[in-house]
This record gives structure tokens, C-alpha cells and sequence, in this order.
């Protein structure tokens, strides 16, 4: 009975066209990340230092990054960030994507300058930002100094407060495009007919937002989301150029721990915290498909 | 309150947010470009001109349109290739039955959650091996790796809207399942496609790690790590140049959501099935 | 609540497509009484549909004004216009529009979960519960409209809009995918469900029998213009012209154009197939403003198949069909025009002559 | 790659490249050999990322590359570097200090100073004089004293005004900052037989000196422990909003520039030091040196000559205003007067940052608990035990 | 082309939803010759669009095997099956499935470009222009699904089924939504088509005429199984089940359960609504297994109205309603049944009896 059901589930030349259609994709990611990935994971089980004798120990390199304070720091850090900047790029996205996906004069314009911040490059962009929260001569210092604002200018990345803040602002505005994009053109795709039948039966503009919009757009929604949070976690260019970690390694994300190691010859323990990372992103992603149902929504 | 009036009031409110949310950091980056010192808000006695523009265009040895162009021919070619491998995935995914159907777009997209870090080293290594270091293949290879999760999952998202009545209606009119993709399901998608076709193009556009390590020279690196080289020794911004050489970088972009607006467009499943 | 009467006054409705604009409905006048069963019939594409998207307020009229109870919902000249939500009506989509993420309890269940007055979930289950038993379907209300049959999916869609009480019903062929026993149930039922609440209902449809049945009142629309608006005796009695009486009927009135002239001192329509003797008693209704050239017209059951030269005409019937407990004979004219007689028996000879019931013909200016 | 050229990779602005294209030219000209120029990336961290995966790779490009001071440690106790003692190059026209401290591994010359830096500090010559100061401070009590003194009445006409700007923020720059100011009072982070003494007594009391800067006495603005980079200080010092100034060389460069709010109006001079120690200055700068794996050591130690030779040296600091490595162009007609010729003095004495292989481990260290100690959160004192005990950390993995 | 035989054999289907399996046909045996018109008939869900689905490859069956000509479609047993695309059959969806970006003239110009021998352009135009002049769209080509109404995208749905010859077509109730004589002349066309290309059909219906007048057999299914296969007038005239009886025919049979008993002489069915005579010649045809429990069948036609105690028996009429031609009458009964009357002339009083014309009486086990 098993087999006979799994058969009628499957044609096996639907299957091989379905194969066909995945392999070209399926093979660069292997090729180019699966692979390298695997060789990151026999990585860490190495001491390699490139002074030193390679040597097999193990866990000991996630071992050592567990137990280091400055791991557990990064990811309070990265977890906060991410958990933030998601919500806040999420209500902004689906705000500017409701405004655009209307009919009014001037939403040519105002389409394209949405794309803006997200196609400036992050390493530009971070310097802008550095720019205008610059504590000697940056915009914003120039507005609480000339509108009178409390007193004196404030130091925007200088308490571990202010420069979580800062970093929220700048990747708020990066990647408020992103989820914007995604969500206009799940928007197109809802049948305007539901929206009448809506209307007939009496729903007003929050109703039908809540009982149509929001769950017919869920599936792209939670991708939006995915991908957000996958890029979030892995937050580097921003902080990198903005505050570089500081103050005192208060704003320092799991990737730059990672990177600060790899620079630092220390390969296998970077390695360590790339799986982790991975780790971390892997758990959090699935929990989103489970709330998303998408076992459900794709079969 | 009338319905309209509640509308029309939010959306006034959501693009004056909208606007300032934007454009203020765009224009400040502006009106750098066009000044002669960065500090000039303070200093006050900045003046303005395009030099700084044309100083990024000038300079030979800057290249940097050389830059711009690598940019535009790795991302286009990425997005491309990209759109093309993700529609195909994700149009089996999304409305075949095979085993793996659901396994397989979490392994893809499992694949893009790794610390890129992580991975550029054996890229490298790769790449030199077989002397390929410094020329587009080296970016866009990679890039098609890191990007085709996103797309393919985007694209399933849209094409999972479409009603599957149509995929039916072409097999039963004799078309088999590239013809569907091509002519029924592709343009229905478009939005979705076309989104997804940008995303990927301006994150090639942006990337900065991997465009840094694989390649060498103005033959092939890209503009986020052109402008990286304007930076110098002790850290020396030239922001003027800087801001210019951004705000040109920016063009094909302002270009490309130009076309995304003809993309973007209401209802096209309109009027397909009963039900 | 009281039932609210529907005013349409010259109103029109065009589309403006990339290709030009297209005139859908022209200058239509309506008056349907509080309460009553109006039914809207017509030839495909004539615009049905679109009047109730005009009257839900899903669409805007191109012209004129349309008044729900006593208050004005669209009136283009003085720029006013009710939002959908706001005219308290529920309208059957001839696509039905489903929420394809609800289950059927939930599609059903939506319209309540808007009243102005909150009302409470069990209220809102028992509700629900009700309708679904109504239309046969409590058996379906946890599945998706995607897991439905066409005519399952057609009746939730009846359901969300009778399961709240609206000053106005719109329904858009509502039972055209049903099988004939349901569709009688369902016709019943939603005739009892309409005089019991007195809910003005506007209904369109392109079964003769639910058109005759079920309305109060019928109007006929061709090209977006009324062509005749009558009790269904009325309009299948005494249609106001050809159109209205070839299109009501099924089979159809048989329309014979040709010329009438005295002939052996018998009155005749003549044309190029022959010359039909009318009915003495039949000649004095002619009322036609031009002799030369008009229009007769009779039903299929009003027309008795006799032996040849008993009758008005002898014809040869081409085909006989069986359509239950009777027989259509066709008779073929040059035109590729045809003749229809029913009759109970199946005619026992191919050459006949045909004989009109003198009190059924009609004439009718072309 | 297409592996028939010497490939050279270095970092810098469009400037630096232009000079190294030049230069590339002329020696193909000279003697025939095609250098190709791997452009790298200006931050540091990311130059040193390009040149770790090429050489773990064992990839034969790049042939030659310039290093920072802060590499060489661990490039050398890798194996990466080729000994220079077999291309018969002649090192006694180089800083010897440098060269013995710097570019020696076990008795081996594996690099050459191509250019370098030492913390010099600037002052505002007029200040000074309008309030009575005929020199420059030579200890930092003198020097804080003057900054606040100066620092007040100055904010009368300008409240931007700073006593004293230097590099504070969390990067390796704090760590060369930290390095003088430890050193002249006694302290370092490494005896002379390599054992940590981070934690010293005179260490202390230099991290509480920083420390009083920006917090005490605020003749340092309170954004020095998260923005202050050289850049950063030099901007401040620049528009004259500033008395004191630590920075590398090139900031002088650029204060003399025309249209410079500065220019002529500052001096340059050793930095100060405690009471009880001598001034030090940390050696920066950027060394040239020979991938082990070359395919072509022959070519690239031609090149390596070619571009420390006199001449080329001297373009450098003629063009680039870089500061050479060789002492002898110091003595040059067009450098020994002005600016150059103050600074050979100041890199005479410069010291180096340790050069053990794990010193990019230590520096993170480091900069962690100065920063935090700078920026209040940590008492001198317990930052620099921390520290300590980390390093020991460190160094008990490495050395095993 | 020739055409292709169908044949079923034990063919089987059920859903497998996230609530379970739901079965939809059970044992499904069918054997339809080359060149036949077959209807389907059965209530809303009882799973016609899904055999449809099955035999054009849209679906697979649970259990049994398809075969189209002599090539197997699908085996479950030997694990065959060919792709919809092979199989070249033309289906027209129940939901229409328009390609909503193509114009009408190209949504029915895509079969033919899919065709394996490629034709060309102009000969592509020549056969769309002509199936739309056939369904009367020819003015609607260059307009996008979106603005079409219910019955000409409907149209349109069948033209892209008829543009080609394939060797099946399986329609879903494609006339669901055309006006009465449209309906006419599409059938007419259909049959027409039909006959002069000999293709084998399957087609799926609500409307009795219909399925009358174009099967040349009828299927009629009840929850998803066979109930019988026959000629329209067989399945009309001699149901094999009391739901047959009830299905077919508009207004249905009327079917009375009751006990046969003697009484006076007289052969009566009783029931708690009283007592039935069931004429003479009528008596000899019982052949129920069970007289206590059976059901006597009389279609609404075959009943005529006397005055009280001249038939079978006395009644009084409830309801009449004029259906145009004809009159039909309500008796309801005591357990909310009903027995109807169809008939020529209005009742002139409510107080009647009823004669059965005695050799369309039929018997049947419950
Ligand atoms: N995907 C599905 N999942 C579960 N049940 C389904 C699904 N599709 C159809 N069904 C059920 O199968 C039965 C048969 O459906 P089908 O569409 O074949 O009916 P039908 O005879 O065409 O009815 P109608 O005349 O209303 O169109 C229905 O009861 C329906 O609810
Ligand atoms: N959006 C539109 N743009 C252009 N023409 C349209 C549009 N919608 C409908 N029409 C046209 O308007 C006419 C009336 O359409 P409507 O849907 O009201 O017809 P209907 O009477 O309901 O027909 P049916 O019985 O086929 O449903 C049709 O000829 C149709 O082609
Ligand atoms: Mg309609
Ligand atoms: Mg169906």
C-alpha cells in the first residue's frame, strides 16, 4: 500500500521533467556553495593555524567559541538587531507597498526613489550614514545643534545604545526596499474580484486589508521575512563600516566575530562560528516555515 | 469618517513619510557630491560645483567606468541567468509532483544561509585553479549561486497565485511544460519575475566581499569595490568623489525601476477561472 | 428591516478599453418595487451582469442615477456615489469570487462577521449552519474552495449572500451549474427564503422556467436596452416584439417574416418559402404598420401537426428530436431558418401540414 | 592565473595606483619583466583577508606583496615569506632598527620597509605662542595642562575646540596609541623576553592618563572612544579645532595643503612622555616582501629592489608623501630641509608592535579593554588584568 | 483522423486531503465507442468533472485503467501512464481556464500552436476567425478574458476546444451560461460539429434537453458510482433506480413509496398520505422484490387531472405555476414531498383526482 501510494503520487516522466527543470539550478548552488560549505564544516574540526601544525580536535573549536563571552555578546547582539530591524523593515515595507500598490498622482515617482536607498551600495550607503551621524560635523548634529535640541550635540555611535539605534536607522532604510519590491508585486497578483465580493459583503478598507490582503500575501510576506532575517542575521557591510563593532564590541554581529577570526588566522574557530551562525539562521528560518504553513501552502 | 477620506489621509501621511524616509539621506549624499568639503553644514564656507563629478569621470586611473560597466555586465548577466534557472525551479516546484518537491527548496534556501565568509576562500582557490581569478565568470558564477535561493523562492511564491486550472488548460491544449512556463505562467508572473529579477540584479550590483576577493583589476571588479579604493591609506575619504561616483552609480538603477513600473502591474489573472 | 425599492433612471454604462470605448448598457430606466422578484433575462454579453455591478456599486455608472430604498446611491450628475459596503446588498458573482483561503464555513460566515452590529459566534455557527443545510453543502464546510465541485462552489456563493439579511439581493445566474432536481430545490427555497423576508431581489437568469417561475416581474434586455419589462405571462404572451418573443420560449417562438397579402380570398404570408394562411380569427390582430413586410410569429406548441392540406402550410419535417415526454419537429426553410413544432406525440409522417392556433399568433413589426 | 607576469599587489587610492603604474612601466623598460598590479582594498582587514587566501591557497600569485608592520609576524611563522638574504640585497641603507625589528625572522631578511609611519604629535604653533608657550610639551602632564588651559579660553570664540585629538576608537590605531602611551611611561605589552606585562603598574597609569582625556580633564571629545580615527582627529585638527594632534605623518601632508585653515601654523615634534620613561613613538607602516610560493622569486626580487631603490623611494615621497624606508633619501636635496627631514628622527626611535605570529589575536584583545577602558565602562586597572590574562590565554595555545 | 473508442475498466478515485481521503468514484467501467456522443448526468458532485479529469490525464485514477483508442491512457495496475498532452484530447473546463494575458483570438489560436505539425500563421487566423463566427465572438478577438462577460468567455472556452480535431473531446457543461437560444444554436453547432468530424465525446450536463437531444447514450452517476448506461429514451422511459427515475426529467418523476396492498378488489399503494389505485394494466408490471416497501414512479406528464373521483386518486392542488406553455401543479404531501402535475390547460378547480396513464407507471425496489 505504501509504495503503490507513493507511485500514485509520482509520474515518473513529470518526475524527470521536474528533475530536468531543477538540475541547472540545484548544480551551481552545489558546486559553488554546497560544496565549499562542507569543506567549511571539516574545517572546524581542525586547529588550523597556518603557523601551526594542522591538527584534528574536534569539537574544540566550537568548544571554544561557546565558551567565549564575546560569542554569546555577538549573538545577544545579532539576535536584537535582526529581531528589530525585521519588525520595523516589515511595517515600513508593507506601509510604502500598500501606498504604491494605489492608483494617485505621482506614484511613478514615488516608485522609483523607493528603490533608492537598496540600490546604493551598503558600503556606500554605511558611509553616508556615517556621515550624517558624524558627531563633529554630520547632518544630524547639525539639526540638534541649529534646532535647538538639548544641549549640545550627541554622540549618535557613541553609547552602545545610540549606536544600535544608528545601525537600526541605516538598515531600516537599506533594506525597507527589499521587502517593498516583494511585497508590490505579491499585491498585483490578488484578484481585484475578491476585494468586490468584499465590498458586497460589507467589509471596510481594514477589514478587507486584514481578511484578504494580509492572507493572500502571507506566502510572499514570509519569504520577504525569510530573507530578511537570513540577510540580518549575517549583518556585516553596515556595522562593519558604521561602527565597526563599538563601542567596546557592543554592536559587534556573529559574522564580524567570524570575520575578525578569519582575518585573525584563525580559521577553524571562524569556521566554528560560520556553522554556527548557520545554525542559528537554519532553526530560526524553520520556525517561520512552520508558522507560514508552507508545507501546506506549496502541495 | 468616509472611507476615502480615512484612505486619502493615510496615503498623503505615507508618502510624505515615504518621501522624507528616502530622500533625505539621498540628498544629503547630493549635496556632498556637489560640495567641496564634506563638513560644509558647519564649516559654511564650502563651494558647490560638479567637479567632484567630473574629477570621477576624468581621472583615468580611477577607471571607474570600468567599474560601472563590470557592474552592469556581471549583474545583468547573473539576473539573467538567474531569472531563467529560478523560473524553471521554481515552476517545478511550485506545480509538479516529484519527490523532493518540498526538501529541495529548503535545501536551496538552506544554501543561502551561510556566512559568506565562509565560502570565499575555496571560491578563490577555485577560481585561480582554473584561471578564472579576474574575469566576470569568477563573479557571476558565485553570484548565481548565492542569488538563485532568492529568486527561486520568490518566483514560487508568485507562481504558486497563479490558478493551477491554467497549467491544465495547457496540457490539455497540447503544450508541454516549457511551453506552459514560457507562455502561460511566465507572463502572469511578470511582477513577480521582474521583482525578483531586480532584487537580484542590484545585489550583485551591491555585493562588496566576494567582488573583493576574486577578482584583481579594473578588468573585472565592480563598482562597490571601486569605490572601496577611493578610501585611503589612514582611512582618507574623499567624499566628494565618493558620493559623486555613487550618485552616477545609481543611474542604471533609477533606469532599471523605471522599467520595473511597467512591470508592475494590477490584476493579471483577471478573468481566468469560474470560482 | 423594510424591503427597499431599486430606481434607475437613464442610466448608461461604457467601458474605456485600450481599444476604444464600449457602450454596455444605454438608457435604462427601472422601477422594482420593494419586495418584489425582479428577474433580468437577456442574450449573452448584453449586459445583465454589468447592471448589478451598477447597482452593488462595484462599478459606476457612465450616466444617470440609481436609488436604493430612499437613498440616492449614484447619482453621476450631482457627483454622488455610495461605497459598495454601504449599500447593504449581497450579489452572487457569476464567478462566484470565493475567498480561496477561507474554508466554506468561513466564506459563508465572512458577510456576518461585517455587520454593524456584532453579533456572537455561535450566532454566527448557527447561522452558517443553517444556510449550509439550506443549500445541501454542511457536509463540505471545513474544505477550501479549491476542493469543491463546480456546483458546490456555486452554491457557498449563494450562501455568503443569503446568509445575512441585505435590503437588496443581486444574483447573477446563481444556479447555472446545478443539476435540474437541486436546481428546483434551490429555486424553491430561494423563493420561500424571498417572500418570507420580502427582500427585494433582483435575479438574472437564462432558464425560461426560473424566469417564469420565480419572478415577479421580468425584463428583457438586448444590446443594453430594455426591450420589454412585464409580468412573465405577460412577456410570453404578448411580447413587445420579435426579439423578446424569439428569446423567451424554449424552444422559441418561430418568427416568419414575409409580406401579407390576400391571396384566393384568404389572408397569406408570403415570402420565399411558401405562403402561410393565417387564421381567419388570427387576421383581425394584425396591427402591423407595414403590410409589405412583418413579422409573424407562434410558438412551437401552438403549432398541430395534421395531414397534408388539413392545415395553414404543408411542410416536410427534417428532423425529429425526443426531448423527454416530447417531440420537436424541425422543419428547414431556405434562409437556414427553421420551423419548430412540439408536440406530445412524434409526428407518424414526414409530410404534414402544420396548423396555428389562431389565438397564439402574434404579428409584429420586423 | 595566466601566470607570465610578476604579479605586485598593493592597496591605495587612485593617486597610488597612478605612481605604481608608472613605476611598473619604468621597470619593464629597464629590464624587461611585465608586473601585473593586483589592486587591493584600502581597510586594512580586507587587504589582509586578499593575501591570507591567496597564500593558503599556495597560490603563486600574487610574486610580490606589500604587508602591513602588524602582518609580518604571522606571515613569517607561517613560511609565506621567501628569505631576501639569497637575492643579494644590500638592507644597510634602511632604517636598521626597523629592519632588525621588523623584517628579520629568524636571521632571515624576509621584507623590506617600503614605506613608513611612527605617532608624531602635532601642535598649533600660534596657539602656543598667543598663550605664552614657547615649546611643545614634553610630558603629558604638560601637555594637559596647556590643552586645558588653552581648551578654555579658546571655547570662548570656538565650542568646537579640543585640547587634544588621538585615536581612540576600537581598531588597531588604539593599539598603536596605546603603545606610546605605555612605552613612555615605562611599560609596553611585552618584556624583552616576550613575556605579557600588559598589566603593569606603568601601563596602568598610562590607561588611566588616556582615560582622563576624554573624561576627566575633556580636553579629548567623547566620541574619541567610538569614532576617532586618524581620519577623524586629523578633520578636528584640520579646521583649527584643535591644540594637539597624535597622528602618522601623512596627516602633516595634508595640513600643508593650500587652501589648509592650518597651514604654517602647527609644528610637529616627538610625542611626550611620564616622568619616569622616554617618548615613544609606534612604528606603522607598510613593508614589501616575497611570496614563498613564487613561481618567479628571481623577477620579483628585481622588482622588490627596483621599487626600494633611491630613486624610487624618493618619487614616493615626493609624489605620494609617503616616508620612505631607506635613511639615505632622508638626506636628499629635495627632502632634508622641511617637513621629511623632522621626521627620520622620530622613526629612529620608533618601536615596533610585538611581531609574535599571534599578534592580531592580542591587538583584539586589546582593543577591547582599551576601549572599554577609555570609555569609563572598566576601570584602567581591571581592563588591563582582563587583558592580561587573555594574552596568557593566547599565548598558552600558540606556544604548545 | 479515426476516432478513438473509451474504454474504462474499474477505475477508481480518491482525494488525499489534509482531513483525509475523500472518494469521489468508485469502480467506474465504461465503454464508449468511436464516434459517439456520450453525456454524463448526475447531481452537483457526484463527480463528473473529475471522470473528466481522469480520462483526459489532469487527474490519476486510485485503482483501475483508461484507454483511449487502442493505447492505454493510464494503468494503475502496470503503472502506465501517458501525459495529458499525449493523450489529444480537447477539454473544456467547467471553470473555463482562459489565459487571462492572451487576447480571445489568441487563447484560441494556442492548441494550434502547439500542434506537432506546424501550420501556418495565415492558416491559424482562418480557423480561429471561423470557430469564433461558429460561437458568435467574431467581434470580441482582440479582447483580454477580463472584459468579457460569463457567457462569452464561456464561448471563448469552447472555441479553444473545437479550433483543433482532436481525437476526444470532453466537455464540462460548456453551455452552462448562454441564454436559452444560444444554447440552442450551440448545440445545434456541437452536434453538427460533432457528426461531421465523427469525434468521440464526453460530455458533461445539467440541462435534460441537452442531454436528450445530443447523447447518443447517457451515463448517469450518483455519488461517484454508475447507476445506469443507456439511450436517452431508455434512461427516460426505463430507469434501472428510483434516483434515475427522480434525476431525469424536468420536473422529475414523481415517486411514491408506499406498501402494495389489495383493497376492494382493487390494487392500491399505500402510504400514510393515503391510498393510490394503481390501474389494471398497470397491476401486471409490479415486479418489486419487496410489495411491502416500494416505490411506484409517474412522470408529471403522464398524470391527468379529472374531477374528484373519476381517477386514482383525490388530491387537492396547492400551488400551480404557469411555466410558459404549460402549468404545473403542487400537491404537497404530509412528509414535505410533493406529487407535480404538468399540464396543457390551468386546472379549473383545486379539488381534482388524478389519473396515471397506466403504461407509464413504473415500479421500482427503494
Ligand atoms: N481536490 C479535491 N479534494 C477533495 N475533494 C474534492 C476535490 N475535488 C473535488 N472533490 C470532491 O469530489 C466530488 C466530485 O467533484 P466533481 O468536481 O467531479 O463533481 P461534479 O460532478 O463535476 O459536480 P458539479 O456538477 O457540481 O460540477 C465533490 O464532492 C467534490 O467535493
Ligand atoms: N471590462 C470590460 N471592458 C470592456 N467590455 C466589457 C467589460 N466587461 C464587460 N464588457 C462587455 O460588456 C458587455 C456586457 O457584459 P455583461 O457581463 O454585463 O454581460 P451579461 O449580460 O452578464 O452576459 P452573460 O450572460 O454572458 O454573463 C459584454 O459584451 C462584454 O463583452
Ligand atoms: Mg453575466
Ligand atoms: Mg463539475
Amino acid at each position: 500500500m505504501k509504495s503503490k501510494q507513493i507511485f500514485q503520487q509520482y509520474e515518473s516522466r513529470e518526475v524527470l521533467t521536474a528533475y530536468l527543470f531543477l538540475i541547472p539550478a540545484l548544480f551551481v548552488i552545489i558546486a559553488f556553495v554546497l560544496i565549499p560549505v562542507l569543506g567549511t564544516f571539516w574545517g572546524s574540526l581542525f586547529r588550523d593555524v597556518t603557523y601551526l601544525p594542522r591538527k584534528f580536535i574536534g569539537i574544540q573549536n566550537f568548544l571554544y567559541v561557546v565558551g567565549n563571552a564575546d560569542f554569546w555578546r555577538a549573538l545577544r547582539f545579532t539576535l536584537l538587531f535582526t529581531v528589530t530591524a525585521v519588525i520595523l523593515e516589515t511595517f515600513f515595507g508593507m506601509l510604502f507597498a500598500l501606498l504604491l500598490n494605489e492608483t494617485f498622482k505621482g506614484r511613478g515617482f514615488l516608485r522609483t526613489i523607493i528603490l533608492i536607498p537598496w540600490a546604493i551600495p551598503t558600503i556606500v550607503s554605511a558611509k553616508v550614514w556615517k556621515l550624517i551621524f558624524d558627531y563633529t560635523y554630520g547632518m544630524l548634529n547639525f539639526f540638534v545643534v541649529n534646532l535647538g535640541f538639548s544641549g549640545g550635540k550627541i554622540n549618535w555611535l557613541g553609547s552602545s545604545f545610540a549606536a544600535f539605534w544608528s545601525l537600526i536607522t541605516a538598515e531600516v532604510w537599506k533594506t525597507t526596499p527589499f521587502v517593498v519590491i516583494i511585497l508590490l508585486a505579491g499585491l498585483q497578483a490578488i484578484p481585484q474580484d475578491l476585494y468586490q465580493q468584499a465590498k458586497v459583503d460589507g467589509a471596510g478598507l481594514f477589514k478587507r486589508f486584514r481578511t484578504i490582503t494580509i492572507k493572500l500575501i502571507q506566502p510572499v510576506l514570509i519569504i520577504a521575512l525569510i530573507f530578511r532575517t537570513i540577510d540580518s542575521l549575517r549583518i556585516f557591510d553596515l556595522v562593519y563600516v558604521l561602527t565597526g563593532g563599538g563601542p567596546g564590541g557592543s554592536t559587534k554581529p556573529l559574522s564580524m566575530l567570524g570575520f575578525e577570526m578569519y582575518t585573525n588566522d584563525l580559521f577553524g574557530k571562524g569556521s566554528a562560528v560560520s556553522i554556527i551562525t548557520f545554525c542559528i539562521v537554519f532553526l530560526i528560518t524553520i520556525v517561520y516555515l512552520k508558522t507560514g504553513k508552507f508545507r501546506e501552502r506549496f502541495s | 469618517m468616509k472611507e476615502k477620506t480615512v484612505k486619502r489621509v493615510l496615503m498623503t501621511l505615507g508618502a510624505g513619510l515615504l518621501t522624507f524616509f528616502t530622500l533625505l539621506p539621498f540628498i544629503w549624499m547630493l549635496l556632498v557630491s556637489l560640495s567641496s568639503r564634506p563638513d560644509f553644514l558647519f564649516s559654511g564656507t564650502a563651494q558647490f560645483s560638479i567637479n567632484n563629478y567630473i574629477n570621477v569621470l576624468n581621472n583615468s586611473s580611477l577607471h571607474f567606468l570600468d567599474y560601472v560597466k563590470n557592474s552592469f555586465i556581471i549583474s545583468s548577466i547573473t539576473a539573467i541567468v538567474v531569472t531563467c534557472l529560478s523560473s524553471c525551479a521554481a515552476y517545478a516546484v511550485s506545480r509538479m509532483r516529484f519527490p523532493g518537491r518540498i526538501i529541495i527548496p529548503l535545501f536551496v534556501l538552506t544554501m543561502s544561509m551561510f556566512p559568506p565568509i565562509s565560502i570565499v576562500g575555496y571560491l578563490y582557490r577555485f577560481f585561480s585553479d582554473t584561471g578564472m581569478l579576474n574575469t566576470p565568470i569568477a563573479l557571476i558564477l558565485p553570484y548565481i549561486a548565492l542569488t538563485v535561493p532568492l529568486s527561486l523562492w520568490i518566483n514560487m511564491s508568485y507562481f504558486s497565485q497563479i490558478p493551477l486550472e491554467l497549467d491544465k488548460a495547457g496540457l490539455i491544449d497540447g503544450a508541454g511544460r516549457i511551453t506552459i512556463l514560457r507562455k502561460i505562467i511566465l507572463p502572469l508572473a511578470l511582477p513577480g519575475i521582474f521583482s525578483s529579477f531586480l532584487l537580484v540584479f542590484i545585489a550583485c550590483f551591491n555585493e562588496f566581499l566576494f567582488a573583493l576577493m576574486l577578482t584583481i583589476d579594473y578588468n573585472a571588479q565592480t563598482l562597490p569595490v571601486g569605490i572601496a579604493l577611493f578610501e585611503g591609506l589612514h582611512g582618507e575619504i574623499p567624499w566628494g568623489d565618493l558620493m559623486a561616483a555613487s550618485a552616477i552609480a545609481s543611474i542604471p538603477l533609477v533606469v532599471l525601476s523605471l522599467i520595473f513600473q511597467k512591470y508592475i502591474i494590477q490584476g493579471l489573472t483577471a478573468g481566468a477561472i469560474k470560482g | 428591516m423594510k424591503p427597499s425599492s431599486v430606481k434607475l433612471e437613464n442610466v448608461s454604462k461604457s467601458f474605456f478599453t485600450l481599444r476604444g470605448k464600449v457602450g454596455v448598457l444605454s438608457d435604462i430606466s427601472l422601477d422594482i418595487s420593494p419586495g418584489e422578484f425582479f428577474v433580468l433575462l437577456g442574450p449573452s454579453g448584453c449586459g445583465k451582469s454589468t447592471l448589478l455591478n451598477l447597482i452593488s456599486g462595484l462599478e459606476k455608472p457612465t450616466e444617470g442615477r440609481i436609488a436604493i430604498g430612499d437613498k440616492i446611491a449614484v447619482d453621476i450628475a450631482q457627483k454622488i456615489f455610495t461605497e459598495p459596503y454601504k449599500r447593504d446588498t449581497a450579489l452572487v458573482f457569476q464567478s462566484y469570487a470565493l475567498y480561496p483561503h477561507m474554508t466554506v464555513q468561513e466564506n459563508i460566515a465572512f458577510p456576518l462577521t461585517n455587520l454593524k452590529k456584532k453579533i456572537s459566534k455561535n450566532s454566527i455557527n448557527a447561522k452558517v449552519m443553517e444556510t449550509a443545510r439550506l443549500l445541501q453543502i454542511e457536509g463540505l464546510l471545513e474544505r477550501k474552495p479549491a476542493e469543491l465541485s463546480g456546483g458546490q462552489r456555486q452554491r457557498v456563493a449563494i450562501g455568503r449572500a443569503i446568509v445575512r439579511q441585505p435590503r437588496l439581493f443581486l444574483m447573477d445566474e446563481p444556479l447555472s451549474n446545478l443539476d435540474a432536481r437541486l436546481r428546483m430545490d434551490m429555486r424553491a427555497q430561494l423563493k420561500d427564503l424571498q417572500q418570507r423576508l420580502q427582500i427585494t431581489t433582483i435575479y438574472v437568469t437564462h432558464d425560461q422556467m426560473e424566469a417564469m417561475t420565480l419572478g415577479d416581474r421580468i425584463a428583457v434586455i438586448h444590446n443594453g436596452v430594455i426591450q420589454q419589462v412585464g409580468k412573465p405571462a405577460e412577456v410570453y404572451g404578448q411580447p413587445a416584439n420579435p426579439f423578446v418573443a424569439g428569446f423567451i420560449g424554449s424552444p422559441p417562438m418561430n418568427l416568419i417574416e414575409g409580406a401579407i397579402m390576400e391571396e384566393n380570398g384568404k389572408t397569406v404570408l408570403k415570402n420565399k418559402n411558401g405562403r402561410y394562411i393565417i387564421p381567419r380569427e388570427a387576421v383581425l390582430k394584425i396591427n402591423v404598420t407595414n403590410k409589405e413586410n412583418c413579422v409573424m410569429g407562434i410558438r412551437p406548441e401552438n403549432i398541430s401537426i395534421g395531414k397534408p392540406g388539413e392545415g395553414n402550410i404543408d411542410v416536410v419535417i427534417n428532423v425529429v428530436e425526443n426531448i423527454g415526454s416530447e417531440y420537436l419537429s424541425y422543419i428547414f426553410l431556405k434562409n437556414s431558418k427553421h420551423i419548430i413544432v412540439k408536440s406530445a406525440q412524434k409526428p407518424t409522417s414526414n409530410n404534414v401540414s402544420l396548423t396555428f392556433q389562431h389565438d397564439n399568433i402574434l404579428f409584429f413589426n420586423p | 592565473g595566466q601566470k607570465n607576469n610578476l604579479s605586485f599587489i598593493v592597496g591605495g587610492t587612485a593617486k597610488t595606483f597612478a605612481f605604481w603604474e608608472k613605476t611598473i612601466k619604468d621597470f619593464k623598460e629597464e629590464t624587461g619583466i611585465d608586473v601585473r598590479m593586483i589592486r587591493s582594498a584600502t581597510q586594512t582587514e580586507m587587504r589582509k583577508q586578499q593575501i591570507f587566501i591567496a597564500l593558503r591557497g599556495r597560490k603563486a600569485d600574487p610574486d610580490v606583496m606589500v604587508m602591513d608592520i602588524a602582518w609580518i609576524g604571522q606571515l613569517s611563522a607561517s613560511g609565506w615569506l621567501e628569505s631576501l638574504n639569497n637575492y643579494d640585497i644590500d638592507t644597510s641603507a634602511f632604517f636598521s632598527n626597523i629592519v632588525n625589528l621588523a623584517d628579520t625572522y629568524n636571521n632571515q631578511i624576509i621584507g623590506l620597509p617600503l614605506f613608513i609611519d611612527a605617532g608624531l604629535l602635532y601642535y598649533r604653533k600660534d596657539l602656543l605662542e598667543k598663550y605664552g608657550y614657547p615649546d611643545p610639551p614634553k610630558t603629558w602632564g604638560r601637555l594637559s595642562e596647556m590643552a586645558l588651559h588653552i581648551q578654555k579660553e579658546e571655547r570662548r570664540n570656538n565650542p568646537d575646540f579640543w585640547g587634544f585629538v588621538w585615536q581612540g576608537a576600537q581598531y588597531e590605531g588604539l593599539v598603536c596609541n596605546a603603545l606610546e602611551f605605555f612605552g613612555s611611561a615605562g611599560g609596553g605589552f611585552f618584556s624583552n623576553d616576550n613575556i605579557p606585562i600588559v598589566d603593569s603598574d606603568e601601563n596602568i597609569q598610562a590607561l588611566q592618563f588616556m582615560a582622563n582625556c576624554i573624561n576627566k580633564e575633556k580636553i579629548s571629545p567623547p566620541n574619541t572612544y567610538t569614532d576617532m580615527k586618524e581620519e577623524e582627529a586629523r578633520f578636528i585638527f584640520h579646521n583649527g579645532n584643535a591644540l594637539f594632534q597624535r597622528n602618522w605623518p601623512y596627516a602633516g601632508n595634508r595640513h600643508n595643503e593650500e587652501g589648509s585653515p592650518v597651514k604654517g601654523l602647527f609644528g610637529i615634534t616627538v610625542l611626550p612622555h611620564f616622568p619616569e620613561g622616554k617618548s615613544v613613538s609606534t612604528l606603522g607602516g607598510w613593508h614589501v616582501g616575497i611570496s614563498r610560493h613564487s613561481d618567479r622569486k628571481k623577477d620579483a626580487a628585481a622588482f622588490v629592489k627596483y621599487i626600494t631603490s633611491h630613486e624610487v623611494q624618493k618619487d614616493m615621497a615626493v609624489e605620494l608623501g609617503l616616508n620612505p624606508g631607506r635613511v639615505d633619501v632622508y638626506e636628499s636635496e629635495e627632502l632634508k630641509s622641511g617637513f621629511f627631514g623632522a621626521l627620520k628622527e622620530v622613526f629612529l626611535a620608533a618601536v615596533p608592535r610585538p611581531t609574535v605570529p599571534y599578534y592580531a589575536q592580542i591587538s583584539l584583545v586589546l582593543q577591547k579593554y582599551l576601549n572599554d577602558a577609555i570609555a569609563g565602562n572598566q576601570s584602567p586597572g581591571k581592563a588591563l588584568k582582563k587583558a592580561q590574562g587573555e594574552i596568557k590565554e593566547i599565548i598558552k595555545t600558540y606556544e604548545k
